[in-house]
């Protein structure tokens, strides 16, 4: 259980960030309108997200008391 | 900035007081107060459109497209039809909009309330009030002597009609600028062409130009001020290769245009003209033909410097002189000037026992000793460099070559000089007379690529007037005209502040009781400050028309009328390039701002509270006679004139549709290309308009005769000479102490005291500074930006002037000169206060410090002193 | 789809500086910001000085430094090349003004209310603002307050909000209308040209073509679009003269 | 989450008797009250400074426009953001170190070191809020707009977003057991120490997984950092625009001088708190030679990369260079330059003579850790401001820039805030980690 969720949720922590990096102004593109806007808005925001979930897991797998 | 931090404490108290206002302020960065007015301005429904009218600060009066939301003017571009900028402006042109916006400008007519001579303080007034109070000063003049009214007036707009009108009307004494501007050059070209202007080229056509002086690039020139030379000069420099000297100790003038430098020292003009004058002979460079027909070349000569003349007729009216003899080569006797087939030139004739020779004769002897190395130990410049212009001058002027313009052959003599403003020295009259002489010597004047004068070759009535200056006794007039002390005399400002100092030394017994000033500021735009300061109050009544609270208007105006900037009709100017004429009118781009007012409508109101406005001689029948509205299109003299009207007649009578209409539709008049017939001299109808060019100055002879025989000092006769002779200027004459000779100049985004009111301008000159060359700062100990003490000795009085300036670098320049542009010193509306000093207030007037036909000169010698 | 370019003759550039001036007044800029700046500059030593002028607009860069920095997207070029700044989406990093290597960035220090006090002149008064409605400037352009090409972003100078970052547009709000830029359009002797780059027959391109040239700091490969004809590029021991008043807020 | 069962055993040794709690936790001492109200004044003086900018925006300051305005745009402000986001360098590494390579001797400063990074973090995050007119725009848009492609979205998500939460998650995985120990005494603390603890019980099973969870976490974080301060060094070493900045040793740069600061702070930080909290039987020499070492090992670096950088400006150096590097070695800046190699190469100097002499001084080190840290600042500003006032690629004139008093207070202010959360912390919670011992 304890193993179980905290890969779930670092595995979700870097999916978002990947979704998210993704949804972003092109990187290596800057010369088109496009590049100036993110294809999604807040994706910045959901990237740190990712990253707060992926470090949150440490905490739950630490602080998880599992199921006796 | 205390101001600053008073005003932020007051804000933080109250942040502090209510965190609301800081969190707002954090959140949203008071973002929304800006978007706030946008959204104002995009409310409601805007209407745009535009206004044709014409710039009101250049001469050139260029043609003007006003872009207008609701009628709010928010910018001013070119004219596309218009010869002079075709459809551009400089940017004295666009900034003019914050003039019209101007809150500092004066709202209402103003009235002293304390005394003069100090800040002034006025109480507004009407316009009604102002007027009785100006005409009920004004009349008890004009009925004693109406010459003691002093009118006068700082650049003309457009045909000066309106002002004009108003002198005859009033029977007043005029003053204008053009003493401090290059009236010394007209009068020169007046005099040895008979042409009015100041020298300039045939861009299309001139292949070599002495750029002579700090105009090309920075001033324009003749008729013009900025825009239309540039865009020639760069057109010829691109189609045709014009080669172009700078002749100037600053580099700026023609900058990267100039293909060379000749950095010479101030006022030795002469020096180099005479020089090349000598080097011309001595190459054989002479268009001959030219200067046996056109000019007195020929003309025999007696000791006493006065023509050989044929006897007058018994029957021959009165005062008819005989007709200057030549020695005919054909017949090997003397015959009147125009009936001689091959009049000599050159070497001396016995006749009745007299030796006498041509004047031209005389013209090689009097520049024999004016060799390159002569003129280059006096212009700080090396003997081959002179020899070298002269050279290319000579040989560029293609001598006897010919060119067909509008199927007419005219003479091709593609060199030219450019020297508007170089009549600003103590030699100014004579320093001209020698150019000219230089362009006459190779046959360029009026010819094709050659030296022009005017847009059109049209024979001025001074021509006649100067074949002998008249020059009375005692007393004068407290202008000083016709003078023992300046028989050539256009009215100088300047030497009014002397005489009204010290009348009896000038011979004077009237002074001006009255004036009354229109625009002209001489506190600031004038040298020598300090003769103002001392002078201007003494008038008993002054009033000032100014757009703006001018400083001479701060320290003496009785009363002050606050005059329209563009939005008034004034009118009309020419619009001619010199090869395509047109005329515009400049219309209101809106209603006067405050209660201000156009010129023309303060006039008309004037006049008729003097009684002088309506009937035969009053100011209407004066605009008719001046602008001139003849027959029906004439304005009635019994009633009172509306400004459009006055417009709309002129426009009508030049057979324009619809009129004043005309010109609001197309902003401009082409009325097509300059023929050949009228600008080129040679083929005028009579050639040069039959005018003999005066090589020779016989009546300028005549009239030093008659001043030493009145008994006038020799700085008043010593310049009055037959041909231009070179002696080394008054001021040069200082103590050795001080080193440096200050020149002054313009700046491109500066002409006439309201540039300097106009703070998009300002922005763009900067601060004042003193232009030194790196060599002289290192010399001194100073560096770039370094505060100095700028020091002016006047040689002859002995006098000391101080101002403080910042040291500006600039490898452009002669390390024995240092520079400073106009249009700073002021200190009345706030917009042109602390940006430095002007040079006037160092430079000098007066014996010494001015030409010999009443105009100023602005070269003085400073040290430079750390500050 | 056009690709807009600007040349300038050094050949025919006078150094009048009218091109700043119409510039400030199209785009409404307070003192001491030049979008337009043209530089009077001297070489050598006496007698064998060189003077030079050359005006600096934007480069309006195929591969602009600034937009690459810009951490929101705020700065961006249009396909017709034109590189402009989102006022509304601009938080005044400044990134974009250590990045350019042409220093054609220009901050809003202040409110245009604060900023415009510099010109000494207070255009509050009653009597202009009762013809003005007390807009400042009072020859404020409302065009620039309107949102600009097919991306509709607040792009034209708008009301030069404090604490965002601005620059020369190409007068994007009139080269939108069909018009060339305020600089161009004013110029006395014709030295600024402008027009579209991808079209071989345009004036502007047969003009560069005609003529050699160089682009600013081209070595940086920023790819500029301003073409500089007839001149050379400041050298090392180049001398700036005759600056502007460029003090603010003191 | 279940509650932890309270262990009805006494505890014994450590520290003294019931209900006190150790390292004079929650004693306000009077030299601690006048440290917290003078580090509160300072504060506020700050917040002052802030409220005025807030009110009439960045003019206050002394920045101004580059190129005609000849100012500088960036100055303190960026110049102590990269110094803090350097500072944040020292914690996490010494305490990943620890965990990596088990260097019993540096326990006692984990904890130091892990707050020191969150501390830091949080005012270079409020260092760079400071520098701009409108925070809370910056905020919303960097979160909305954020693009990969600017240096700064490296700096603001690695930086501020994941470095410091993991940070935090570190600080907490690390602190559990000290709470729960701290919640079996009577304080007015319970609570919180008890809500802390979140139930944590003492078991061998427990500390095996804290320590592979710490273990786990350093292994991911170190990459994080290097990855962390790299990006810093690409907001300048990225750029061509301007003289000095770009170039690829910019990034290492960072990373090492950050290294360099950081140490010297934990080891300044470590000697107050030794004092401070009765703890020299606990931090002792041993820490601080091992931390002398490492500071050694960086500034010795760091020195080469200077003088690869005083090398690569000097010798044959482009027109703009040049002009800078005169700047720098000669001219305006020369003081500062000169000033923090100065500091450094004496810093150094009294590192190798101990590091040979095999004799470490507690007094000698801190020397050091000032030292160095005068040196990064004077470093971290000669990378920001010199670049734009001097060596302009186009003919502006040269520029100036002097920070004036509202950017000065708001520095100080923001070191103030550091010392006071640090103050405080301290006497909420055991900064130095109890030890093994303490435990049933």
């Amino acid at each position: 259980m304890r193993r179980y969720v905290t890969t779930i949720m670092i595995v979700a922590g870097l999916g978002l960030m990947i979704l998210s990096y993704t949804a972003m102004a092109t990187p290596q593109c800057n010369t088109s309108v496009a590049c100036s806007n993110p294809k999604v808005s807040f994706a910045a925001g959901v990237f740190i997200l990712g990253i707060v979930i992926a470090f949150s897991s440490a905490v739950f797998y630490s602080v998880y008391k599992g199921t006796k | 900035m205390p101001e600053i931090t008073r005003r932020t404490f007051v804000k933080v108290s109250a942040a502090a007081a209510g965190t609301t206002a800081v969190a707002s302020k954090f959140l949203f960065g008071g973002l929304e107060t800006v978007q706030h007015t946008d959204s104002l301005l995009l409310a409601q429904q805007l209407q745009e459109d535009t206004v044709h009218t014409t710039c009101w600060i250049g001469k050139q009066d260029c043609g003007i497209v006003a872009r207008r939301i609701d009628g709010r003017v928010i910018k001013l571009e070119g004219l596309e039809a218009h010869p002079k900028n075709r459809g551009t402006l400089c940017p004295k042109g666009t900034a003019q909009i914050a003039a019209v916006y101007d809150p500092q400008r004066i709202k209402t007519p103003l009235i002293r309330t304390n005394a003069k001579g100090q800040t002034g303080e006025f109480r507004a007034a009407s316009w009604d009030e102002a007027l009785n109070l100006i005409a009920e000063k004004t009349k008890p003049v004009l009925e004693e002597d109406p010459k003691l009214f002093l009118w006068q007036k700082g650049r003309s707009k457009a045909k000066a009609f309106y002002d004009k009108a108003f002198v005859k009307a009033t029977g007043a004494t005029k003053l204008g600028h053009g003493a401090y501007c290059s009236d010394a050059g007209y009068r020169a070209a007046e005099y040895n062409l008979g042409c009015h202007g100041v020298l300039h080229p045939d861009f299309k056509e001139t292949r070599y130009l002495l750029s002579w002086g700090w105009n090309i690039t920075a001033a324009g020139g003749n008729k013009t001020c900025w825009i239309t030379w540039p865009q020639q000069m760069l057109d010829a420099k691109e189609k045709n290769g014009l080669k172009i000297v700078q002749i100037d100790p600053r580099l700026r003038p023609a900058g990267p245009h100039a293909d060379e430098w000749l950095p010479i020292r101030p006022a030795t003009d002469m020096a180099f003209a005479l020089a090349l004058c000598r080097e011309l002979i001595q190459l054989g460079y002479l268009d001959e033909p030219y200067l046996k027909k056109f000019t007195n070349s020929p003309y025999l000569t007696g000791p006493d410097g006065l023509f050989l003349r044929a006897e007058v007729p018994a029957d021959a009216e009165e005062g008819t002189v005989g007709k200057a003899l030549v020695f005919d080569l054909t017949t090997g006797a003397t015959a009147p000037f125009d009936e001689a087939d091959d009049p000599a030139l050159t070497g001396a004739y016995v006749i009745d026992g007299v030796t006498v020779k041509p004047s031209f004769q005389l013209f090689i002897e009097h520049v024999e000793s004016y060799t390159p190395e002569w003129a280059a130990d006096i212009c700080g410049t090396t003997p081959d460099r002179v020899r070298g212009i002269a050279e290319e001058f000579g040989r560029q002027a293609q001598i006897g070559s010919t060119k067909v313009v509008d199927g007419i052959e005219i003479p091709y003599r593609p060199v030219a000089i450019m020297a508007y403003h170089m009549a600003q020295q103590e030699l100014g009259f004579q320093t001209l007379r020698a150019m000219i002489s230089v362009a006459m010597l190779v046959g360029a004047p009026g010819a094709v690529g050659g030296q022009l004068v005017d847009f059109t070759w049209k024979v001025h009535k001074n021509y006649a007037k100067f074949e002998n200056l008249s020059v009375k006794e005692g007393p004068y007039d407290y202008t000083l005209g016709k003078s023992k002390f300046f028989p050539i005399n256009t009215g100088f400002p300047g030497i009014l502040t002397k005489v009204m100092q010290d009348p009896a030394k000038y011979e004077v017994e009237k002074l001006p009781k009255i004036a009354m000033l229109h625009y002209v500021n001489p506190l600031t735009a004038f040298p020598s400050q300090a003769d103002f300061l001392k002078t201007y109050g003494m008038f008993e009544f002054l009033s000032v028309l100014t757009p703006w609270l001018s400083e001479t208007a701060d320290y003496f105006a009785d009363v002050v009328l606050p005059a329209a900037t563009m939005e008034k009709y004034e009118g009309p100017s020419s619009a001619s390039d010199q090869y395509i004429d047109g005329k515009t009118i400049r219309l209101p781009v809106m209603d006067p701002l405050f209660e201000s007012r156009g010129e023309i409508d303060i006039y008309i109101d004037l006049c008729e509270r003097l009684g002088v406005l309506y009937g035969e001689g009053g100011y209407i029948d004066q605009v008719n006679k001046n602008l001139p509205l003849k027959d029906e299109f004439a304005l009635p003299l019994d009633e009172k004139p509306d400004v459009r009207d006055i417009f709309d007649r002129w426009s009508r009578m030049e057979g324009l549709e619809g009129g004043i209409e005309f010109f609001e539709k197309n902003g401009v008049w082409i009325k097509g290309p300059v023929s050949a017939k009228k600008r080129y001299g040679y083929a005028t109808e009579t050639p040069f308009g039959g005018a003999v060019h005066r090589l020779y100055g016989e009546s300028l002879l005549v009239a030093q005769n008659k001043q030493k025989e009145l008994g006038a000092d020799e700085v008043y006769y010593r310049d009055y000479t037959a041909f231009p002779t070179w002696r080394t200027p008054t001021f040069e004459q200082s103590p050795p102490e001080y080193d440096l000779t200050l020149i002054s100049y313009h700046l491109v985004v500066h002409k006439q005291s309201r540039t300097s009111m106009i703070p998009l301008l300002t922005e763009l000159s900067g601060k004042q500074r003193l232009d030194m060359n790196p060599q002289t700062a290192e010399r001194l100990g100073i560096t770039e930006g370094d505060e100095v003490i700028v020091e002016s000795q006047n040689a002859v009085t002995g006098e000391t002037r101080q101002l403080r300036t910042v040291v500006a670098l600039s490898s452009g320049f002669r390390p024995d000169v240092v520079g400073m542009p106009h249009h700073f010193g002021g200190w009345s509306p706030k917009n042109n206060k602390g940006l430095g000093p002007s040079p006037n207030e160092i430079f000098y007037t007066g014996e010494g410090y001015m030409a010999c036909t009443a105009d100023q000169s602005y070269h003085v010698k400073v040290r430079v002193l750390k500050g | 789809m056009a690709k807009y370019a600007m040349a300038v003759d050094l050949g025919r550039c006078q150094g009048c500086r009218a091109c700043m001036e119409a510039c400030k007044i199209e785009n409404n800029t307070p003192q001491g910001v030049f979008w337009m700046y043209v530089f009077r500059t001297e070489t050598g030593e006496y007698p064998h000085t060189k003077l030079d002028f050359m005006p600096r607009p934007c480069q309006q860069c195929n591969n602009p430094p600034c937009v690459k920095v810009c951490p929101v997207g705020a700065r961006f070029q249009r396909e017709d090349g034109i590189v402009l700044t989102d006022y509304d989406r601009c938080i005044g990093c400044r990134y974009c003004e250590v990045a350019c290597p042409y220093g054609v960035n220009y901050y809003n220090w202040r409110t245009p209310e604060e900023a415009f006090a510099d010109y000494g002149t207070d255009y509050g008064d009653p009597q202009v603002a009762a013809v003005t409605g007390g807009l400042i400037p009072p020859y404020k352009n409302p065009d620039l307050a309107r949102l600009q090409g097919k991306e509709q972003r607040l792009t034209a100078g708008s009301a030069h909000n404090v604490g965002v970052m601005e620059k020369c547009t190409f007068c994007v709000q009139r080269v939108d209308k069909g018009l060339e830029p305020a600089c161009v359009d004013v110029c006395p002797v014709h030295a600024l040209h402008f027009g579209d780059i991808e079209d071989e027959n345009s004036p502007i391109s047969q003009y560069i073509n005609q003529r050699t040239g160089f682009k600013l700091l081209e070595e940086l490969g920023t790819e500029p679009s301003v073409f500089y004809l007839n001149g050379t590029p400041p050298g090392p021991d180049t001398r700036e003269i005759e600056r502007p008043l460029t003090e603010v807020g003191s | 989450m279940t509650a932890g069962t309270i262990p009805t055993t006494e505890p014994k040794g450590g520290h003294q008797s019931t209900g006190e709690l150790p390292q004079k936790i929650g004693q306000l001492s009077p030299s601690w009250i006048v440290f917290f109200v003078a580090m509160l004044a300072v504060t506020a003086v700050g917040f002052y400074a802030y409220l005025l900018q807030v009110n009439n925006g960045l003019i206050v300051t002394g920045l101004r426009g580059l190129g005609t305005m000849a100012g500088a745009t960036w100055g303190l402000y960026v110049a102590y953001y990269v110094y803090f986001i350097g500072v944040s360098f020292a914690g996490i590494t010494v305490a990943a170190l620890i965990r990596i390579f088990r260097i019993e001797k540096l326990e006692p400063v984990a904890r130091i070191g892990e707050l020191l990074t969150v501390v830091s973090l949080i005012l270079g995050a409020l260092a760079i809020m400071a520098d701009l007119e409108h925070p809370w725009r910056a905020i919303v848009n960097l979160f909305k707009y954020g693009r990969p492609q600017s240096p700064f979205f490296g700096t603001f998500t690695m930086v501020i977003a994941g470095y410091l939460f993991a940070s935090l998650v570190y600080l907490y995985v690390t602190s559990r057991r000290d709470a729960a120990l701290l919640a079996e005494r009577d304080s007015r603390f319970k609570r919180l120490y008890r809500f802390l603890a979140a139930g944590y019980t003492d078991t061998r099973a427990q500390r095996r997984l804290d320590r592979r969870v710490t273990f786990w976490l350093a292994i991911t974080i170190l990459p994080l950092l290097v990855i962390a301060h790299s990006t810093v060094g690409f907001v300048f070493g990225l750029q061509a625009g301007r003289p000095g900045w770009f170039g690829a040793l910019q990034a290492p740069g960072f990373v090492v001088l950050a290294g360099v600061s950081g140490i010297g702070n934990l080891i300044m930080l470590a000697a107050i708190v030794r004092s401070a909290t009765r703890t020299k039987g606990r931090i002792t020499i041993d820490a601080f030679s091992w931390l002398g070492k490492l500071l050694l090992g960086l500034l010795i670096t760091y020195l080469y990369f200077t003088a690869v950088e005083i090398l690569t400006i000097t010798y044959q150096p482009g027109a703009s260079e040049l002009t800078l590097s005169e700047a720098l070695l000669s001219g305006t800046y020369a003081w500062i330059f000169w000033g923090a190699i100065a500091s450094l190469v004496i810093a150094a100097v009294l590192l190798i003579w101990q590091a040979l002499t095999r004799r470490w001084s507690i007094g000698l080190v801190v020397a050091t850790g000032v030292l160095v840290n005068i040196g990064a600042v004077a470093k971290r500003y000669l990378i920001v401001v010199p670049s734009q006032t001097h060596g302009q690629l186009l003919p502006y004139s040269t520029g100036t820039y002097t920070p004036n008093w509202v950017e000065w207070a708001i520095v100080f202010g923001l070191f103030a805030l550091g010392a006071l959360m640090i103050g405080v912390f301290m006497k909420i919670f055991p900064i130095v980690p109890l030890e093994e011992t303490d435990t049933p």
